[in-house]
């Protein structure tokens, strides 16, 4: 009972991030066609969102060691401890939280600009030129990535009170042993406010009508004489919040280098499919589904009954579900089915 | 002899096919390359003044900057090599012919590929670096499946692999080849180093969870920890395969919770090393208590870039390295100080490896007097020597294995600087990380390829 | 003469002769050595044999690596069990991808656009995992299938005793590395290419050209697109494993990545690179990856500073850093930038791209009078 | 009953809720032109989707020629000897106007599936001619190389009449063949079809525009609302009270 609750629990957290990691993907798959292998690039950047910010606030001065005489070794100490003692080491150890203030802003610019420049000619493009050119983009991205920051993944902390676990099976009478890392209710919770979040634009304001609208019937929406340009900008742009959002809040799940976006990648076009084209929830189910099923797989028992079952269930789970429902879970006829 | 048998057949092939196909008829010295007399051999340098080594580093992809120090150390090899510099261990490195005048009067240079760690990319650059650089020997790496895959690429073409960071059992075990020689420790050895180490710190009543990454390597890890920690008496609760490249090992990781285990035995390198101890300390293993003991994690293999990338996780954790930056002998020291004033930072075991195999490759060159491939690799087989900062060693001439002390380590709780990140808690002994050469099976295959 | 009008025959003896001209004209461009001439050759059967699937149908397939792969593992286990001969190995490995592709296109091709490609994938992700993992006995996992000295060989040992090193592959006697090794793919290469050309001019072509640009016309055509997708699927599958046999021929080992979506990510880029839907396109793209992967990757600081000695030595310090960014590890940089620029400035791909550049040249000298012809009208 | 050509029996075709098709009988004789007209929503491009097995009917059965067509797949259909004008014409945008023809005529010579990969297009010598053929009957011979996409609607909708016609199918379904066509267009389009009609070729024309359906048709029958409400020969129809009720007057 007790490791069956805990598998629910993992494969809600994993679920979530490939929900977020989707929601943002079929935003811009759905709505504007692009067939988007620069996605898993922006959840990257994201996380060095955080990278950077964590960085700035961590600007220090070196206290070199002088034992070692062979080349420069020394501890950081930084300004922001050294000026402001009582705040500073606050604001380190809650620099990833804090760091989505500089992420939204970021990625929304981000996402006008690779728009502006670059996206929005691929709209009428074959989508052979786009997988070109959004891969080409990804590429660029990471390899800028790996020449400022390095290859090697660089770790960033929750804040203390969250590094440790939730002692969650006290809270619901379940053993001693359920217990859960804060950070990951945290994310999971987290999560589920953005896609609650986009969820009510899409449904709420005028500009997710049209955009809802646009998702059925690009050319219809164009007559009406709404300006569906505008529109798309700040579409991607919100996909592009919404993958760096992902992005920084995982950090201390997983710590970042410059290769996670191509790790995510894959799977979060699986997911996409998996969902359904042009289902925003669709994407948000599959993400969960394959996250709880893929939690469940890796389990000792089933994998002594099925060795290596783990590694592909993902990919069987995707098969069986696109053999069975022609769209996915919840597709739309005529989106990207030919 | 049999290996004549194999040569008149081929050859005896292409001159019929010569004379069948015009087409090929008009380019026979191309083919003639392939085959060479017990005087002539590949990428002979007759008399040019200068050989070239090729080094076939991850350039690309998750252990680019392994990659990175492995080709600084190679750089620093060569420069030492040529004289120029302070000549690092040339100095300390004894028995030693070596003159600081290059090689056999030769000078050395070099040419660089990109592994990018894979089997097959790695197979790629090491034949440009072959065929186009006409490289004599060719070193570096940092995964078991390149070293494997490219030292028989080696064996084929008849030229010397002096193997990189390589950890698996296999690498001079089953697969080992006449071409191929690792300075590098394996599974194995750090197993046997861990031992008593773990049964002195963590006493001899335990119950180990093995985490494995699904993977010849990991494989023999978790095989080689088995062995060793059964031997102490612990038991063996479960042994769990995690995919290579999971990045979320959380649903392998709450089994551990309720499994009874109280030490959790990580069989991971590189980023799922990193991923599976950072969440694994993140669900609180190491804060709890099983069976009246503290729960531990031992990872038996860390390199200095990992603790990097693990963070504050890393610390107080137990581990093995092949070497580390820290250690006070003449050897280390000379390494360290003109590697530091080179590129002000300190090696990774990865980049001392890698020096330390291009210096005895040019040494056993030096000693056979000669670049003859067979000539070499048996003055290399049977080599012992110091002064490389791992004490005596030798290259053992049954696997072309080298034996020395093993460094058991622990994560740094209290560093003082931003490269000290491992204790050196105790140098296991080469007798006791010694294993009969039979056990692992394999051929080394014939001198002349 | 013009690339668009350009008989046939001519096209492929152009061909055929370029690509056997290799060695020659690739010399002075760095490229001159046998390993990277047959990976040019073997990429190009593989994206040539691709095309046939994407360029003509428009089905995306994003497994395509399982076919390379299959093909290598078959060869492998050819030369392991049966003889070191080239040709057994190469007829394994066309068949057993052919059969795979068989099973796999049965299944994805039941769905369309997307959702097809990502049946595909999945597909070749599941033969990719397993491969590394628990075919171990059957793949030997990371580190790659090789030859070992106690395989059986069975009708190789009936004539020949063995050797004390590994043998090596051959043809009939002929050693298959080096440049016998290029001659031989590059032989296969131009075949393929004819094939390819054979089919694109055929009845059989036409039909696939249809399915891509309107199904319901082909149903209501009275025409079955089912087994016509399944037979392009096949046959691209099977160039494919004939790929993957000659990675294995010219170098015996094949190794698990060889499946991986990365390498299917390749041949995609490939085509789309060079030219969806042309001939020769899906090889340019090929050669050039492979020659940045190769060639890019092999520069370094000191290769450059060479390079740039020509330079005041200022200067040289400048610029070498500057340049060291975009190749040896950087050249995956130079990759992603040449993708941007390709599709930006080379719409539909280099060959393409060069056609209308050509004929946009070609019309604005024609019309200096400010006259537009009709086809430069927008379409839609 | 040989000379009976489609016979539409009791089909019924709901979608959701809402009635399309209900009890709808028809039969189509052999030689004939028969137009179905009716206001818009009546149901008749529903009625030409079941005769082609783009949808299937909830109930009744089509025959052609005495054999079943319900539950066959849309290939098999055409297989037998159906062919369809679309009102937005559904041709090969990609490519030449010759090549538009000459796939249809494959699909006659070598049936729903043959492997003819290892024939040249250009030895086809035969297929060609009768594609120019055909096409200099519709009269876009001139343009037989350019790109069909760039053709104008007009043109377009010729040219899918070549790609039918070469199939020298049995029954031929047009689906409003003169929509959105000039006066001059409509005209030759008349014209062209009356050739046809010479030829003995049996066919179903949805067609709103009267002066067509005067001009071609020998039999008409009315669609309103999902039902057949008359039948007869042009001249009874119009003089039907309900067809001026429903239709004629009734929509004006």
């Amino acid at each position: 009972m007790d490791a069956v609750f805990l598998q629910i629990l993992n494969g809600l957290d994993k679920g979530a991030a490939y929900a977020l990691i989707a929601l943002g993907l079929t935003l811009v798959f759905g709505t504007l066609g692009i067939v988007n292998f620069a996605h898993g690039a922006l959840f990257m950047l994201g996380a060095f969102c955080a990278v950077t910010f964590n960085k700035m606030l961590l600007i220090s001065t070196k206290i070199l060691d002088p034992t070692v005489t062979l080349f420069k070794a020394y501890k950081e100490k930084p300004y922001l401890e050294i000026w402001f003692p009582d705040v500073g080491p606050v604001l380190v150890d809650y620099s990833v939280p804090l760091s989505i203030l500089l992420a939204i802003p970021v990625m929304l610019l981000i996402g006008f600009i690779l728009e502006r420049g670059l996206i929005k000619h691929f709209y009428s493009r074959p989508h052979a030129d786009q997988i070109l050119v959004t891969f080409g983009l990804a590429i660029v991205i990471q390899e800028l990535i790996k020449a400022v920051f390095g290859a090697n993944p660089i770790p960033q902390g929750a804040p203390d009170i969250l590094a440790g676990s939730a002692a969650v099976g006290s809270w619901i009478g379940l053993g001693e042993n359920v217990v859960y890392p804060w950070w990951r209710l945290i994310y999971l919770s987290f999560s589920g406010i953005i896609i609650f979040g986009v969820f009510a634009f899409l449904q709420f304001t005028t500009y997710g009508m049209v955009v809802r609208a646009g998702m059925r019937d690009r050319e219809t929406v164009g007559l009406l004489g709404i300006n569906i340009q505008k529109r798309f900008t700040i579409v991607f742009s919100l996909a592009t919040a919404v993958a760096g959002l992902a992005g920084v809040m995982y950090t201390p799940i997983l710590p970042p280098d410059y290769h996670m976006g191509m790790d995510f990648l894959v799977l979060s076009f699986v997911v996409v499919v998996v969902g359904g084209m042009g289902s925003l929830g669709g994407a948000v189910l599959a993400g969960f589904l394959l996250g709880i099923v893929q939690s469940f797989a890796s389990m000792t028992e089933v994998k002594a009954i099925l060795p290596g079952i783990d590694q592909i269930i993902i990919y069987l789970v995707a098969v069986i579900i696109l053999l069975v429902l022609p769209r996915g879970l919840m597709g739309r006829a005529g989106v990207m089915d030919d | 002899m049999t290996n004549e048998n194999k040569f008149n057949f081929s050859r005896r092939g292409m001159l019929k096919a010569g004379a069948a196909g015009g087409l090929l008829a008009a380019t026979p010295s191309f083919f003639m390359r392939d085959a060479w007399a017990a005087s002539d051999f590949r990428n002979n340098p007759g008399n040019a003044s200068e050989i070239k080594l090729g080094f076939n580093v991850p350039q690309t992809g998750p252990y680019s900057e392994e990659g990175k120090d492995e080709l600084r150390a190679f750089k620093l090899a060569v420069k030492h090599l040529n004289g120029e510099g302070d000549g690092g261990m040339l100095n300390t490195f004894k028995p030693s012919v070596l003159k600081g005048n290059g090689v056999l009067g030769k000078k050395v240079g070099f040419a660089t590929g990109d592994t990018q760690t894979k089997s097959d990319a790695a197979r790629a650059s090491a034949k440009r670096l072959i065929e186009k650089e006409n490289v004599l020997m060719i070193s570096g790496g940092s995964s078991s499946g390149v070293a494997v895959a490219v030292q028989s690429l080696c064996q084929e073409q008849g030229v010397v692999f002096m193997a990189g960071l390589t950890h698996s059992n296999d690498t001079t075990g089953k697969d080992k080849r006449r071409y191929g020689f690792r300075h590098f420790f394996n599974a194995y050895m750090s197993g046997r180093a861990l031992g008593p180490v773990l049964e002195k710190e963590y006493g001899k009543e335990r119950k180990a969870y093995h985490l494995t990454a699904d993977y010849t390597w990991g494989w023999t890890q978790e095989e080689s920890m088995k062995a060793t920690t059964e031997e102490l008496g612990w038991q063996t609760t479960a042994t769990v395969r995690t995919p290579v490249g999971a990045g979320d090992f959380s649903q392998y990781i709450t089994p551990v919770l309720n499994s009874g285990a109280d030490v959790l035995i990580l069989n991971h390198y590189g980023k799922d090393m990193i991923n599976s101890l950072s969440q694994a300390v993140q669900f609180g293993l190491r804060d709890k208590q099983v069976n009246g003991k503290n729960f531990e994690i031992v990872v038996p293999l860390f390199s200095r870039l990992m603790a990097q990338g693990a963070g504050d996780a890393i610390k107080g954790i137990l581990g093995t390295t092949n070497w580390n930056w820290k250690l006070q002998d003449e050897g280390s020291q000379a390494f360290v100080k003109s590697f530091g004033a080179e590129y002000g930072a300190p090696p990774s075991m990865a980049a001392h490896t890698c020096y330390v195999q291009t210096l005895l490759y040019a040494n056993a060159c030096e000693m056979a007097g000669t670049f003859y491939p067979p000539e070499v690799i048996k003055s290399l087989e049977g080599f012992k020597f110091d002064g490389m900062g791992n004490g005596a060693t030798e290259y053992r001439a049954e696997d072309h294995q080298c034996f020395k002390d093993v460094l058991v380590v622990r994560g740094n709780e209290n560093p003082s600087s931003q490269f000290d990140l491992l204790n050196v808690v105790e140098t296991t002994p080469r007798s006791q990380v010694e294993y009969d050469w039979k056990i692992f099976g394999g051929e080394l295959g014939p001198y002349k390829a | 003469m013009k690339i668009g009008t350009m008989n046939d025959l001519t096209r492929f003896l152009i061909f055929a002769v370029v690509i056997l001209a290799m060695p020659v004209w690739l010399d002075p461009l760095g490229g001159n050595y046998p390993d990277l001439l047959q990976k040019f050759a073997i990429y190009g059967i593989f994206a040539i044999g691709f095309n046939i699937l994407f360029g003509l149908t428009g089905y995306l397939s994003f497994g395509h690596a399982a076919f390379l792969g299959v093909g290598s593992y078959a060869a492998v286990w050819s030369f392991k069990l049966f003889t070191m001969n080239a040709i057994p190995a190469l007829m394994f490995g066309v068949l057993f991808a052919g059969a795979l592709a068989l099973i796999i296109g049965f299944l994805s091709l039941r769905r369309s656009g997307i959702y097809f490609s990502i049946l595909t994938l999945a597909f070749a992700q599941m033969s990719y995992n397993l491969a590394y993992s628990v075919l171990t006995p059957i793949t030997n996992g990371e580190t790659g299938l090789q030859l070992a000295q106690s395989d059986p060989r069975v009708i190789d040992n009936m004539f020949v005793e063995a050797s004390a090193g590994l043998p090596s592959t051959n043809l009939f006697g002929l050693t298959m590395s080096g440049y016998p090794g290029f001659y031989f793919c590059a032989a296969l290469l131009i075949l393929g290419f004819f094939i390819s050309m054979r089919i694109f001019r055929s009845p059989f072509g036409l039909m696939l050209k249809g399915i891509k640009s309107n199904q319901n016309r082909m149903m209501y055509t009275g025409l079955n697109t089912r087994p016509y997708m399944l037979t392009a699927f096949v046959i691209s599958g099977m160039y494919a494993g004939l790929a993957g046999s000659l990675l294995a021929i010219t170098d015996p080992l094949a190794g698990a990545e060889r499946m991986q979506w990365t390498a299917s990510g390749e041949v995609v880029l490939m085509t789309i690179l060079g030219g969806v839907g042309t001939l020769v396109g899906p090889m340019i793209g090929a050669g050039l990856i492979k020659y940045f992967e190769n060639i890019f990757s092999a520069f370094n600081d000191t290769v450059l500073a060479e390079m740039f000695s020509y330079l005041p030595d200022a200067l040289v310090e400048l610029v070498v850093p500057v340049v060291g960014l975009f190749v040896g590890s950087g050249w995956h940089l130079t990759l992603g930038l040449l993708f941007v620029v390709v599709v930006i400035f080379l719409p539909g791909g280099i060959v393409e791209g060069v056609d209308k550049l050509v004929k946009f040249i070609r019309n604005r000298e024609k019309n200096v009078g400010g006259k537009v012809t009709p086809q430069d009208q927008p379409g839609e | 009953m040989n000379d009976l050509v489609l016979h539409l029996d009791n089909i019924q075709k709901n979608f959701g809720g809402l009635s399309a098709l209900s009890d709808v009988n028809l039969q189509v004789e052999e030689g004939t032109t028969h137009a179905i007209i009716g206001p818009n929503g009546a149901g008749k491009s529903t009625l030409l989707n079941v005769c082609i097995g783009r949808l299937k009917p909830d109930a009744g059965h089509v025959t052609f020629y005495g054999e079943e067509l319900t539950g066959r797949k849309p290939h098999e259909i055409a297989q037998m000897g159906v062919a369809r004008v679309f009102q937005t014409p559904e041709i090969f945008p990609e490519m030449s106007l010759l090549e538009n023809v000459m796939l249809p005529a494959f699909s006659k010579r070598d049936g729903a599936f043959s492997m003819n990969a290892h024939k040249l297009l250009s030895r086809q010598g035969d297929i060609r001619d009768e594609a120019e053929h055909i096409l200099e009957d519709v009269g876009l011979q001139e343009q037989m190389m350019t790109e069909a996409g760039s053709l104008s609607r007009g043109d377009k909708r010729r040219l899918e009449l070549g790609m039918c016609l070469i199939l020298k199918p049995r029954l031929l379904l047009l689906d409003e063949p003169t929509a959105g066509m000039s006066r001059h267009d409509t005209n030759s389009t008349i014209d062209l079809l009356k050739k046809i009609k010479s030829r003995g070729m049996t066919k179903v024309i949805i067609e709103h525009d009267m002066h067509v359906v005067f001009s071609l048709a020998d039999k008409v029958s009315v669609l309103a609302r999902g039902q057949i409400i008359a039948g007869g020969t042009p001249e009874e129809v119009r003089e039907d009270p309900k067809v001026k009720e429903a239709y004629l007057g009734g929509a004006h």
